[in-house]
């Protein structure tokens, strides 16, 4: 059971394979352009694959010789722009696809009308499309998409369009639904691969770049994409002992989970937090010490993120006050050896 | 011929292919014949012979052919689609319309050299009889459109467009007050022959009473009033 | 589009206030001049009818009974069109096979065939002695001189007008829609019914319109296929054009007739349009 | 729409693996019938032509001159319907005011006019009596039984189309990118020339070919307004037409080489708009 | 000098006014549907409104009588959908300003891929908008909008559909070249109005709800929708002495500002962070105590917000696996009053 797919679309580059337990739910996290939205056309039957197949609870979606229309996957897309119909009021949208299955008017209505409240916007039932805001016709197409109760649902980007006050309510009813859901959610925000999604595949270009639990993978990135989305620095290299040497030359000295040989592709992954900011060059225990040029001050709260290039500290704002940081700094970052995991690539 | 018109079948339905041009004559005999002969019905269809004849050849339920020309009821007489021989019942010729007021000054053919002059193409009877005018006078014209149907001419004679135009006696007289005729003597010599027959297999015997009630003394005043000439075996 | 109602600026309002046209000034011109061309003949037309005998013209029994018979004929060549080029359009405009550009070119032949031509290919096809004659009579079905040869002839004519019209709104319309739909899980009939056909119904609408009209125009293909028999197969046309015979101001007269018939149903239709979507 | 691209399914792949099209089957079981309905008469006509006759008939004289007028007639009144014809289809799409539902339908007379009747309109209008007539000869300026005569009487009857197709592409391809690009700096004219025309590219070609199939095809308002004369004003329809009365087969080959030349014109047009757009 | 609207349009019941100083760039947040790009079609003239004016560097663009087309104002608009124009190569996309302005061909494709390179696409100056991803479409409709140099800068959700590893880069040319330029950026994201803008503007149901600087509005919130923004719970009610009583009747201690008269609107204001949890009511020094409901948990790192309808508190992961936490769980909250902030409404 559950959903299976393994496919290559040449003109795009694109060759990925991945496969979800039934009601698990999956978050593809990637760049622009990495792929995202094409396996969800594949999925539902939007696309052909140059080759490959898929499989949804033990019927087969496409193969070398199958091809599985659409309508009869049980595969329902929420595309990235929201695509309501525009001749049908909000309700009737909603209403489409308890209609299409054959519901009566007045029942497929009152499903709707349900799941119009679920997304907090009732009150629009009765207007057209034409004259929702971006963020309205969104948090409708969640609700039309959801009224389709599909075997797997496919999510791309729900969430951008919808407000900062909004997001949270949204993101609580969409857990609400996706448990024991099939689903496969695109997104560019942490927050919904954390709470939504039990595993996480991230995509670059056109390849799996990693995938596991969320968890693992955001606390053990292994590529630098997944290492930003969480918030940690990734630096790529080749083992040494005790270490890895980065493609600039420089030396980073890090604990290994498991013993490593010398000469192999590795990456080293540290949190911004345990990284020191210094305006001269330091003398004392920490091994690792990086001479940067600071690129970029980010504000939040209480912390200042300095960022350096691909690396980047978080400090205080008073410190950062004192150390009196503007772009263009040169400061020194160091970082403990025993804050710095390393692992194979 | 003469005489008391003929009495059909009653209780049919006659179909008459007539060109265009006999319309008027045509729906009052139809109306005549469907009078003195009650319960029988006369489906008329008129466009241009040519038009006409195609149609037949592809099978048209026509009962009764009256084409305006000789050539085109020749065709179907050689296809076998006319019963017997077709016969002539009127005749036509041509004269020289012009706008009202006659703006050109045209007096006679002679004249006709150095206006703006409309006739008919060679290839539609109308024009074969003007090219035939020109060989007897030895005028030579040169229209500065050759159109593919009298009304045409006649259309633009009475927009102003033409100085003149070769048309026939009939369609001068129908366009009575919005052209003027200018007569030609030679034209006489040149008529131009509408023949009438029933057409093969399986025309009815209303048919051949149609034909005669055309051929007849009503079908002669209707035609004579609307300025046709008699055909050549009736002075 | 959904969602960005605000730059979809005319806002439904009409009027001064309307919002962003962007048109430069100098189009107006243009436009106006284009309009006149046609406008102007129009009105020549108009000035020149004798309206003391418009009356007894228009009204004559033969008059009706050709209007009545264009109507109806029309009528029914646009629900044939509508019912065979819908989806030929579709096909055309959502499917790719080898071969599309020819068949295209193909469909679109009735425009240019001279309509007399047009009349005598039907003749030659449906006629007693055409390709399908043979089949027919024995089928027991007569067609040509029948007002059903009428309806052939003007569907005839007319299906290029509503098959490019609907081929041209689907284009534009996109698949965007109906892959949405497909995905919601409607199968593609219900995808045709609820989605396709409502997107594009201005555009099959105005197809519609054209394809009556120039039903309702219809002369050569009609007077070679069909005849000129009053009241079964004389319809406003040809009677204009036996009226041209002997009475060209009576025909000028019918013409207006014909000429607002025409009128009426445009606007009718663009108005029922505009309610119904957008 | 940009920016979406994976739900464009085609991706430009042409064949069985072209992704979702959507079409119920029983559509192509339709789509064909209507097209059978008009290719069987083009078969029925391609049969009955004298194929040994055809080459002698086809290279007269009179059917070369007609057909080089034919094609230069009708190329001229399409360039001046796509000049006349693409601002008022941008007035009419674009802008709001109040009568456009009225010139809309006018605009789209000449589709229902019988030709004939549009003829005689003309040469009321620039005929010598004609409304301009007398300021057109103050101008010196004589229209009548020229070559001129038959471009206008094609552009007349074939103007409607170009208005239409372009309207119709215009209101479905919305003002939204022209709203972006004057917001971008742009003027008027500029979006007209770099955004509105290039968007619209499709539809202006697929209402050019329109026009011009119906300029080739047009017979009755040239043979009133124009007249017919060999080499100046006796397009192939009239030549066909005339034909006709001594050799209805010579008639009918004639046709055959319109249509070949429709279809070029279409599937040549259809070609280099599938490469310059989309 | 600087922007300053002021407008009314009744079908979409909006009636805002602003005004900016010259190279002020404001953010204006606000709910789905609140009124965002309303306000930006109205300065960009894409929008008539029903009544108000406007005024650009002293030139007048809008009035009771006049109306200066959207091409003469200077005022570019780069809307919430990219609308990339699909028959231009995304170069001449970008160049399409320039050319406009009546640059050679050479130079504004020379801008162009100089814009295209701040933006990161430079890769994809060949392609076609149809073969782009949605947020590469993005992408190049920053790059194209900034290339016209406008003398106000009108953003619609520039960043929202811009990958997490490319946003950040991307904010922060978007604040180099915002840097000394008029330019009104809608956004969700509140990093975005932290990093870009000088000023805030609050939109509520078509109405300013309030406006400020970017700080104040964040550390003093009068809405609730500017409170949700900064993460901060917000309670507004009827002021008691010393602090307010809320619709549901509940009395919160709090530290006003300024004296405050009994029975006037007000409202509370407190951080996540000052909120306590506790598994029974406590007896204590905090004066505020208030009985909740748990409806969510949102761990993020070492924390976890626990929301409880409108509240949220923020506590150590650790403390929440004690507390054993679940939606549901009915638990007090507490905080101190001096950590309670009230003003009046
Ligand atoms: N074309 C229109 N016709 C009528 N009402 C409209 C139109 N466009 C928008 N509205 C309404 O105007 C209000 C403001 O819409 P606007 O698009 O400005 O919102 P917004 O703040 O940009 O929202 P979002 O964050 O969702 O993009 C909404 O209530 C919307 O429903
Ligand atoms: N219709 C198309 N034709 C050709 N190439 C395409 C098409 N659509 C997308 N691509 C290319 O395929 C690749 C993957 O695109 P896709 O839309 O799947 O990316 P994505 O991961 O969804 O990105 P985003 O986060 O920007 O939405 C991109 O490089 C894109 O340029
Ligand atoms: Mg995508
Ligand atoms: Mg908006």
């Amino acid at each position: 059971m559950g959903f299976a797919l393994e496919a290559a679309v040449h003109a795009r580059r694109f060759d990925v394979a991945l496969s979800m337990d039934d009601g698990e739910t999956l978050a593809v996290l990637g760049a622009n352009g990495a792929g995202k939205s094409t396996l969800l056309a594949l999925a539902a039957g939007l696309l052909r694959a140059d080759s490959g197949s898929a499989e949804l609870d033990g019927r087969n979606l496409f193969g070398p010789r199958s091809f599985l229309p659409p309508h009869r996957r049980g595969v329902c897309l929420l595309p990235q722009e929201p695509l309501l119909f525009p001749h049908l009021s909000v309700l009737d949208n909603v209403a489409f696809a308890p209609r299409s299955a054959g519901e009566s008017r007045a029942a497929s209505r009152a499903s709707a009308l349900q799941w119009l409240a679920e997304v907090e916007a009732s009150e629009l039932a009765d207007k057209r499309p034409g004259q929702l805001s971006g963020g309205q016709a969104h948090r409708v197409a969640v609700a039309r998409a959801l009224a389709a109760r599909p075997s797997l649902l496919l999510l791309d980007e729900p969430l951008a369009a919808i407000d900062a006050a909004a997001a949270p309510g949204l993101r609580r009813m969409l857990r609400r639904v996706l448990a024991g859901r099939s689903a496969v959610i695109v997104t560019h925000d942490l927050l919904d691969a954390l709470i939504l999604a039990d595993t996480v595949m991230v995509l670059q270009e056109g390849r799996v770049a990693e995938a596991g639990s969320t968890q693992s993978v955001l606390e053990r990135p292994r590529s630098s994409f997944a290492a930003g989305l969480a918030g940690l620095n990734f630096v790529p290299g080749t083992s040494v002992p005790l270490g890895l040497v980065d493609a600039a030359g420089r030396r980073l000295e890090a604990v290994s989970e498991t013993p490593l040989p010398a000469g192999v592709p590795a990456a080293a992954v540290f949190s911004p937090r345990a990284v020191s900011v210094f305006p001269a060059a330091p003398a004392g225990s920490p091994r690792n010490v990086l001479r940067v040029a600071v690129t970029d001050l980010e504000p939040h709260g209480e912390f200042v993120t300095v960022r350096a290039g691909h690396l980047s500290a978080e400090i205080s704002t008073s410190a950062a006050a004192e150390l009196d940081l503007v772009p263009g700094s040169e400061v020194w970052f160091t970082v403990k050896a025993t804050a710095v995991t390393l692992f194979p690539l | 011929g003469g005489g008391a018109d003929p009495a059909g079948g009653d209780g049919e339905t006659i179909t008459v292919f007539a060109a265009a041009s006999l319309r008027g004559v045509f729906e009052s005999l139809a109306e005549d014949y469907e009078a003195r002969n009650p319960g029988s019905e006369v489906v008329l269809n008129f466009a241009g012979s040519s038009d006409l004849a195609t149609q037949i050849e592809a099978g048209a339920p026509a009962d009764v052919f009256a084409s305006a020309d000789a050539p085109t009821m020749e065709r179907l007489a050689e296809a076998g689609l006319i019963d017997g021989e077709p016969g002539e019942f009127a005749r036509n010729r041509l004269t020289i319309a012009v706008p009202p007021g006659n703006p050109a000054g045209v007096e006679g053919f002679t004249d006709l050299a150095g206006v703006r002059l409309v006739a008919c193409a060679p290839q539609v009877p109308c024009g074969a009889a003007a090219t035939r005018i020109q060989e007897i006078t030895g005028v030579r014209l040169s229209p500065v459109s050759e159109e593919s149907s009298v009304t045409e001419v006649l259309g633009k004679v009475i927009s102003g467009e033409a100085d003149a135009g070769l048309v026939y006696v009939t369609d001068a007289l129908a366009a009575a007050g919005k052209v003027e005729a200018v007569s030609i003597p030679e034209a006489a010599e040149v008529p131009n022959s509408y023949l009438i027959g029933a057409v093969a297999p399986g025309a009815p015997e209303g048919a051949q009473a149609f034909i005669d009630t055309v051929t007849g003394s009503t079908g002669q005043t209707l035609l004579k009033d609307a300025g046709f000439q008699p055909p050549a075996d009736r002075p | 589009m959904t969602g960005t109602a605000p730059l979809a600026a005319p806002d439904r309002v009409r009027g001064p206030r309307a919002g962003f046209s962007g048109l430069p000034l100098w189009l107006f011109v243009v436009a106006a001049l284009g309009a006149l061309f046609i406008l102007l003949p129009l009105a020549a037309i108009v000035v020149r009818v004798d309206w003391t005998r418009f009356p007894e013209l228009v009204t004559s029994e033969s008059s009706i009974a050709a209007l009545k018979l264009s109507l109806t004929t029309s009528a029914a060549a646009t629900t044939l069109c509508i019912l065979a080029g819908t989806p030929m359009a579709l096909v055309l405009a959502r499917s790719a096979f080898p071969g599309q550009q020819v068949l295209r070119a193909l469909v679109l032949l009735p425009l240019v065939l001279p309509p007399v031509v047009g009349g005598i290919a039907l003749l030659y096809t449906f006629g007693r002695q055409g390709l399908l004659g043979g089949t027919l009579s024995t089928l027991g079905v007569d067609i040509a001189f029948s007002t059903t040869a009428v309806v052939l002839a003007q569907t005839f004519v007319a299906l290029p007008f509503l098959v490019l019209s609907l081929e041209g709104a689907l284009r534009s319309a996109g698949g965007r829609y109906e892959a949405v739909a497909a995905t919601l899980g409607a199968s593609p009939t219900t995808v045709l019914r609820r989605v396709t056909i409502p997107l594009v119904l201005p555009g099959l609408l105005s197809g519609a319109v054209l394809s009556f009209a120039r039903a309702l125009g219809e002369f050569g293909a009609t007077l070679t296929f069909a005849g000129s028999l009053q009241g079964v197969t004389r319809t406003l046309p040809l009677e204009i054009y036996l009226q041209r015979e002997t009475d060209p101001d009576a025909a000028v007269a019918l013409s207006l007739v014909l000429v607002a018939v025409a009128v009426l149903v445009v606007a009718l239709a663009h108005r029922s349009s505009g309610s119904a979507v957008r």
